[in-house]
């Protein structure tokens, strides 16, 4: 019941906005329009992902921007030039994440921290693979990124995909209720004998797993890479997760609900860009739209712990 | 006539003196040619943070609302192509300027950013004959211009084989990080002769280097008033000599006539190229008079001198 | 005797501060080795005058996600550029101002801390996303104010930040002041130990007779009044505000508090470590730089760095 | 419907687990020192001891979370091979229920039921065990009402642990064959209490084996075959419950159980208490020095109520010196504990404003006042500096007693605060609730048990969130409460 609830503000708060964006603009109510306003979300989305399964264990991970900045620039090199080494260089930095996940819960050091860290390693990397922006998207990213699917926008059905993919894996599988377990008693879970350690580097591998998706969607909408490309989503992924209904401690998140939030992110750009304001003003109605969608959760909120409340008298 | 047309300002960036004083001019030059209605509109876009992913979602809202013409500072070279072949796609005139696109269907007003970073080698060179040591600020790693500078200033280097780069710190275009970057860097420097920048860290590297007790050395400049000012208060009591030079925010304003060139049916070649402003000694007092007080130096361009480029290029 | 001073330095390491303030002192051998040992005092002083500007805000930031998960100032560049513009605006050079200009920075950060803290209270927006939306705002005032135009400090302020005395430099004099009088607040003060009750329960602090909001309040207000401060020194140490002044300590201030030992579970907090983890965010780079090495290879040299002295300083036991 | 209890039929001489000679140590502390016990088919033993004696310390020995110091630990599986080790625990059929609540808030029920049960998983696997959860509260608890698809942080405390039980119980791969309660019924109102006990009786009577730990000493010679004493570590007497009298159980835990209490327990005149201090919107009111029970089934409201009434008397925003109302909390991890902190700085916090001088805490006077609460009310622990955690449940619950006595508060609120506290223990804090009361201190008492609601001077029953009755005086008793409690259920049904 109330995991329901909690997915009805993030959808909500969508509806309004893209509801605004029509009005303003009514040529993005088009296959076309639809497309332009969602399609550099799909990444956003997936990297909202894979913070939320960082903070589905409890951790934050600030250094998903530029990691996927430095998939983004293995990407336009390595796997375009030499597409089995790219490869195995992004397996690779997927088993470095699951690896961080457990030698964060073996030496019980803060996530923060060593993620903080790994934002300075992942960042140098890029540095060193692509000094100077360039590279160039494998020929077949670019042509998933740019199909067009009959009657709907490769974008919404991308966020479709990856919306029902993750709700699956996460919110329906036992393994994924593990998962969420390690969020919600840690201790629990460690004592029914599973190895936390396991699970967590799960959560680390998974995470690993669709900050590379996104780096490689990334590239194959912009066609190349450059090593700051994408240092903005370490914020907006986490922003993105708690506008979907995720918290940040105790297991509590929502594949569909981050997915959500991130278009959600998105569309508050373009709707800004619509209502063309002074350019003083730009970047701080950034801020006022934000804070305006979550005020409307606000409302809706409210009611919700009222009707909580009155349940459990 | 382009009296129906619209043209839009992609800027990817705010945050410095020198993006507002492109602002400005954008605003300045773009608001009166819609009030002699050669154009319709001249609106001007800018995203909060340096960043590729939301200027290219940016470029794509553009396309929704229908511009005619899109002025674009690009973020990255190369990230934006996407977006800008969707641009030009959609029948959609794209000019880029400072920060270029690589994208075949725009065009380009570029800067020779390399041959910015050379001639500050050979100015050194023209001053200090015997060479000496050489201290590089550089600008944010990763990006374009900075990798364009670094580049000019090693074929300096190469070609005044007496001048050594003993140092080299990442300043991020930012004073009060170049400085913070100089003071740590220096302690470990021998005495250094020279220093190359990249626009707008000259202030902090000589606070820096002020600071820490040192001669200052001869340090290139990058326009940025303080800058002048200080380099004119030098002059007057020591008569320190130097050089200033960048990319003039006012460059803007010629993209936008290019671009109201463009969609007026003129032929203008896809490359174009601007000199960069450069003050010496000579021009110090006539440029810092004119260009207001923690600005930039500028010059904005009319519709004749963007004609004049155009004439130039072909 | 000899007991005790044996007992306290084998217990050194288990400090959550001793790693920062080594690594630190690592890092400035690594330089001066380079030199073979001339111009240490330089790199010190060097050293001590920028740590101060990252050790103030680091402060702040540590009373901020001392409150617990979820708790950060993202606001902290935004609020330092408006408080240096606003107030470098205001005294134009004029030696006579220089004291209300430090009243518009400091209501500049109370201000903002004030306007974080109903966003949070009254919007319930989660921290983060409150302060990174407030953020925006305040840099377009920023903007708007004065638009980047690098306005220079009274001489006289100019002097004081950049000037010392008996070979310390005021800002670390101001610096170490801030930091001892936070220290005392938070390890012997009543407000010390209510953060730090916030922190590790809020629930159970409200149920205990905490005024959880207040303290929510105070520390969302004094993390915003440090950085404004720090923007008024700032931008009147390095010759005026500049719109990115502050961009950089985003993750500065946030990394010298968990490079420093405080955990970031909330509830723990350590003021020495704050310093320790300055010196070292300076000193790292500035021994990077010196030995030549790219940015590339200095960026993962900074993160590795960063995890090891963590790896290093996670005793698993850091209660306080 | 047939129980779970394991394949084949039970040996009653092949011992489930054997312990023999197992020690812990905690640094200093041997929470076990030299225990042995074996349980069979069939035995239900019950374990008691007071706070800190090393009950959970020997449950979790038991169940191979805690490998021993010295010692060994052996299982026999229902094939009748032996082995060692947790996961042997698990795959004999031993199955915990811990006194630390031990369920993920964040997932549902049915979601619960996946972490112990490891064989939960591939296709099917919700309904698999949504089934055998609702299968299992329904023979248990039979008129629950709880939904496999409940998020469990949206239930009461009572209704998380039934579901706790009720997967110790379950089926499942490794059926149950052992399994261990410890203080189940510690936030179970009676009649869910008394449910429980049956289910115990019955797995037993079926072969299974049961080791009930509680302070409530009577559910103990309810269901217990063999009754096991712990003190300080160690085994003092086992022997079967019937040779055990009440008192002579409470003599060998150790404790001076005094016969004066009942005394004390003499209700007051209703002149003799002062004027009204508190009203609420629900109709809650006390004099001064009066003693005020809220009773009714668990989760009706009464944990609500004191809440509400706490937060309207004291800020958010300002604390003044002499606090209005001091707060003893019932769910220790939720409400009360601060897990970083020493045992002294959990006690002092509701005090602080009284032992700070010019906005900093004296700290002599706060070390003082601690280890006056320490002596008054038997913290076990050598040191007022470790942490807090260190301590037994038990011991925890006093700190949260001391940190409310401590303060100046004239009322003090409390949320089931004898949950987990030992007989002895208990004991003393009536008495001095009833000392404080006398000296004009006013106490709202919400209990689950009836026994304590029975020493109040005033009773308000509560059901479904509202006032259902009020009685005073000769009228507290076990029948009217029950009666105010169930009235409309029975009316139902
Ligand atoms: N953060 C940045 N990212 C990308 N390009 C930048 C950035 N800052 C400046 N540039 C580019 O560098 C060139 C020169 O601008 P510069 O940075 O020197 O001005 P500035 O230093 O910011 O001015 P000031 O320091 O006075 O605010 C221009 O091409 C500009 O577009
Ligand atoms: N992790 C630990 N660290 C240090 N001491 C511990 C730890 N766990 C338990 N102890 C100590 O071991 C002793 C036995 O604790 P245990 O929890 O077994 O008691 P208990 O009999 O279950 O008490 P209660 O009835 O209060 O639950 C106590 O003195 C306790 O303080
Ligand atoms: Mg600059
Ligand atoms: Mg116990």
């Amino acid at each position: 019941m109330n995991n329901n609830f909690r997915i009805l503000l993030p959808i909500l708060s969508l509806a309004v906005l893209l509801g605004a964006v029509f009005y303003l603009q009514p040529r993005a109510m088009s296959y076309f329009g639809l497309n332009l306003l969602f399609n550099l979300a799909v990444p956003i989305a997936l990297a909202t992902i894979a913070q939320m399964m960082i903070m589905m264990v409890n951790d934050i991970d600030l250094s998903i921007g530029t990691f996927v900045s430095f998939v983004a620039c293995v990407t336009a090199t390595y796997l375009n030039d030499t597409p089995l080494l790219g490869a195995a260089i992004l397996a690779a930095a997927i088993l470095a994440y699951a690896g961080l996940g457990a030698l964060i819960h073996v030496r019980q050091l803060p996530a923060i921290v060593v993620t903080l860290g790994m934002s300075f390693v992942w960042g140098g990397l890029a540095v060193l693979l692509l000094p100077s922006p360039g590279g160039a998207a494998p020929g077949w990213i670019r042509t998933l990124m740019t199909v067009k699917p009959p009657f709907v926008p490769m974008a919404v059905v991308a966020c479709v995909i990856i919306a029902g993919a993750t709700h699956l894996l996460i919110m329906r599988s036992a393994t994924g209720t593990l998962l969420r377990a390690v969020g919600g008693n840690m201790q629990a879970v460690a004592r029914s004998g599973w190895s936390v350690t396991r699970l967590k580097a799960g959560a680390y591998g998974l995470a690993g797993l669709f900050g590379v998706l996104s780096g490689m969607c990334l590239v194959g909408l912009t066609t190349s890479a450059d090593a700051n490309i994408a240092l903005r989503y370490t914020l907006l992924s986490i922003a993105g997760v708690i506008l979907g209904g995720g918290e940040f401690v105790g297991g509590r998140v929502s594949p569909v609900g981050a997915v959500i939030g991130a278009l959600t992110l998105a569309l508050a750009g373009s709707f800004l860009s619509f209502m063309r304001l002074s350019p003083d003003w730009q970047i701080g109605a950034q801020g006022a739209i934000l804070i305006l969608v979550l005020a409307v959760r606000l409302v809706f909120s409210r009611r919700g712990r009222k009707w909580r409340e009155a349940k459990n008298g | 006539d382009t009296s129906d047309k619209r043209i839009a300002l992609s800027n990817n960036y705010a945050g410095n003196s020198w993006r507002q004083a492109m602002l400005q001019s954008w605003a300045k030059v773009g608001d009166k040619a819609v009030e002699d209605g050669i154009v319709a509109a001249a609106d001007a876009f800018t995203t909060s943070e340096n960043q590729a992913t939301e200027q290219a979602a940016q470029i794509q809202n553009l396309i929704l609302q229908g511009y005619d013409a899109i002025v674009l500072n690009a973020a990255s070279p190369t990230a934006l192509n996407g977006a800008v072949k969707e641009a030009c796609d959609a029948g959609i005139v794209v000019v880029s300027f400072d920060g270029i696109v690589t994208e075949p269907c725009a065009w380009r007003i570029a800067v020779d950013f390399k041959e910015m970073g050379r001639q500050q080698v050979e100015y050194l060179a023209s001053r200090l004959p015997d060479g000496g040591n050489l201290l590089e600020i550089r600008g944010l790693a990763g990006v374009f211009v900075d990798d364009e500078i670094h580049a000019g200033i090693e074929q300096g280097v190469e070609e005044f084989p007496q001048f050594e780069i003993v140092g080299s710190v990442h300043g991020d275009w930012a004073q009060d990080v170049a400085q913070k970057a100089v003071a740590g860097i220096l302690p470990s420097l021998p005495e250094i002769d020279g220093v190359v920048t990249q626009g707008g860290d000259g202030y902090g590297a000589a606070q820096a280097i002020k600071a820490a007790g040192r001669d200052t050395p001869i340090i290139v400049m990058g326009n940025r008033q303080d800058e002048m000012k200080w380099w004119a208060e030098a002059r007057d009591a020591s008569g320190y000599e130097t050089l200033s030079l960048s990319i003039a925010p006012g460059v803007g304003t010629l993209a936008f006539w290019v671009a109201q060139q463009v969609l007026d049916g003129a032929e203008v070649p896809k490359d174009l190229t601007v000199p960069f402003l450069t003050v010496t000694q000579d021009t110090l007092d006539e440029t810092l008079a004119s260009t207001p007080e923690g600005s930039v130096a500028n010059v904005e361009y009319s519709l004749e001198d963007a004609k004049a480029v155009i004439a130039d290029a072909k | 005797m000899d007991n005790t001073v044996v007992t306290t330095i084998t217990s050194l390491p288990k400090r959550p501060w001793f790693w920062a303030f080594a690594a630190s002192a690592l890092a400035f051998i690594a330089t001066l080795s380079l030199t073979e040992g001339g111009g240490g005092g330089e790199l010190l002083a060097a050293a001590l005058t920028f740590a101060s500007f990252s050790a103030i805000v680091g402060i702040g930031q540590m009373f901020v996600i001392t409150l617990g998960p979820g708790n950060v100032d993202l606001s902290i560049p935004s609020t330092m550029t408006l408080a240096g513009t606003l107030s470098l605006k205001f005294m134009h050079g004029a030696a006579g101002l220089v004291l209300p200009g430090l009243g518009i920075a400091l209501a500049v950060g109370l201000g903002a801390g004030i306007f974080n803290y109903l966003l949070i209270r009254l919007l319930r927006i989660p921290p983060i996303i409150a302060t990174l939306s407030a953020s925006f705002l305040y840099q377009s005032l920023a903007i708007w104010s004065n638009r980047g135009l690098r306005v220079k400090p009274p001489q006289i302020l100019a002097d004081f930040t950049t000037g010392s005395v008996a070979g310390v430099p005021n800002l670390t004099i101001l610096g170490i002041l801030l930091a001892v009088i936070s220290w005392i607040v938070l390890e012997r003060s009543i407000f010390g130990r209510w953060i730090s009750a916030f922190g590790q329960n809020t629930r159970a602090a409200r149920l205990s007779g905490v005024p959880v909001e207040a303290v929510r309040a105070i520390t969302y207000v004094s993390s915003a009044v440090f950085a404004s401060l720090t923007g008024y020194l700032l931008a009147s140490f390095s010759g005026g505000a500049a719109l990115n002044m502050g961009t950089e300590y985003l993750l500065i201030s946030i990394a010298v508090v968990v490079i420093g030992g405080c955990s970031i579970a909330g509830g723990n907090s350590n003021v020495p470590g704050i310093w320790g983890g300055a010196l070292l965010m300076f000193l790292i780079v500035s021994m990077l730089n010196s030995y030549g090495l790219g940015a590339g290879v200095r960026l993962i040299m900074t993160g590795t760095i960063i995890i090891a002295i963590v790896a290093a300083a996670s005793g698993k036991d850091r209660s306080a | 419907m047939q129980l779970a209890t394991g394949t084949g039929d039970p040996d009653p001489d092949v011992p489930l687990v054997a312990l023999s000679d197992a020690r812990v140590h905690f640094g200093a502390v041997r929470a076990l020192d030299g225990v042995s016990l074996t349980v069979r088919p069939g035995e239900c033993v019950g374990l008691v001891g007071h706070n800190g004696a090393g009950k959970s310390t020997a449950v979790n020995v038991i169940n191979g979370g805690l490998t021993p110091t010295a010692g060994s630990v052996q299982y026999t599986m229902s094939d009748g091979s032996t082995g060692t080790g947790a996961q042997m625990a698990r795959a004999a059929g031993i199955r915990s229920v811990f006194q630390e609540l031990s369920l993920c808030p964040n997932l549902t029920v049915l979601e619960n039921l996946r972490i112990p049960h490891r064989d939960l998983s591939g296709p099917g696997w919700r309904k698999r065990a949504a089934r055998r959860i609702s299968r299992t509260l329904d023979r248990i608890f039979p008129g629950h009402r709880i939904e496999p698809g409940m998020t469990v942080g949206d239930l009461t405390l009572a209704e998380r642990q039934m579901v706790e039980i009720a997967a110790g119980f379950a089926e499942g791969k490794n059926s149950a064959r052992l399994v261990i309660l410890d203080e189940p019924t510690s936030s179970l109102d009676a009649s869910i209490a008394r449910q429980l006990l049956d289910q115990v009786r019955r797995f037993c009577a079926e072969g299974g084996a049961v080791i009930f730990i509680s302070h409530m000493l009577g559910e103990v010679f309810d269901v217990a075959t063999r009754i096991d004493v712990m003190k300080d570590g160690k085994i003092i007497a086992s022997r079967p419950a019937g040779e055990f009298t009440q008192q002579g159980l409470i003599d060998a835990m150790g404790h001076v159980a005094s016969e004066k209490t009942e005394a004390l327990v003499a209700v007051q005149k209703a002149e003799s208490f002062g004027e009204e201090v508190l009203r609420t919107p629900e109709g809650l009111s006390a004099r001064r020095g009066e003693i005020v029970g809220l009773a009714g089934l668990a989760g009706h409201g009464q944990a609500e109520t004191l809440a509400r009434f706490f937060m309207s008397r004291s800020g958010g925003y300002g604390q003044i010196k002499e606090p209005e109302v001091a707060f003893v909390a019932g769910d220790r991890t939720r409400d009360g504990i601060m897990p970083l902190w020493s045992i002294l700085r959990n006690l002092t916090l509701t005090h602080l404003p009284g032992l700070t001088r010019r906005t900093l805490v004296d700290r002599d006077e706060e070390r003082a006042l601690a280890d006056d609460w320490k002596a008054k009310i038997g913290i076990r622990t050598g040191n007022m500096d470790n942490p807090i955690l260190s301590l037994s449940g038990g011991n925890q619950q006093k700190v949260l007693f001391a940190r409310a006595l401590a303060s100046s508060a004239p009322i003090v609120v409390m949320d089931d605060p004898m949950r987990g506290v030992d007989v002895g223990t208990k004991q003393e804090a009536y008495d001095r609730i009833r000392r404080e009361a006398a000296a004009g201190r006013t106490f709202l008492w919400y209990s689950t048990e009836t026994e304590e609601v029975c020493r109040c001077d005033r009773v308000f029953v509560f059901r479904t969130g509202r006032i259902s009755a009020e009685l005073s005086g000769d009228a507290i008793n076990e029948e009217n409460i029950l009666a105010a409690s169930f009235e409309m259920q029975e009316a139902a049904e």
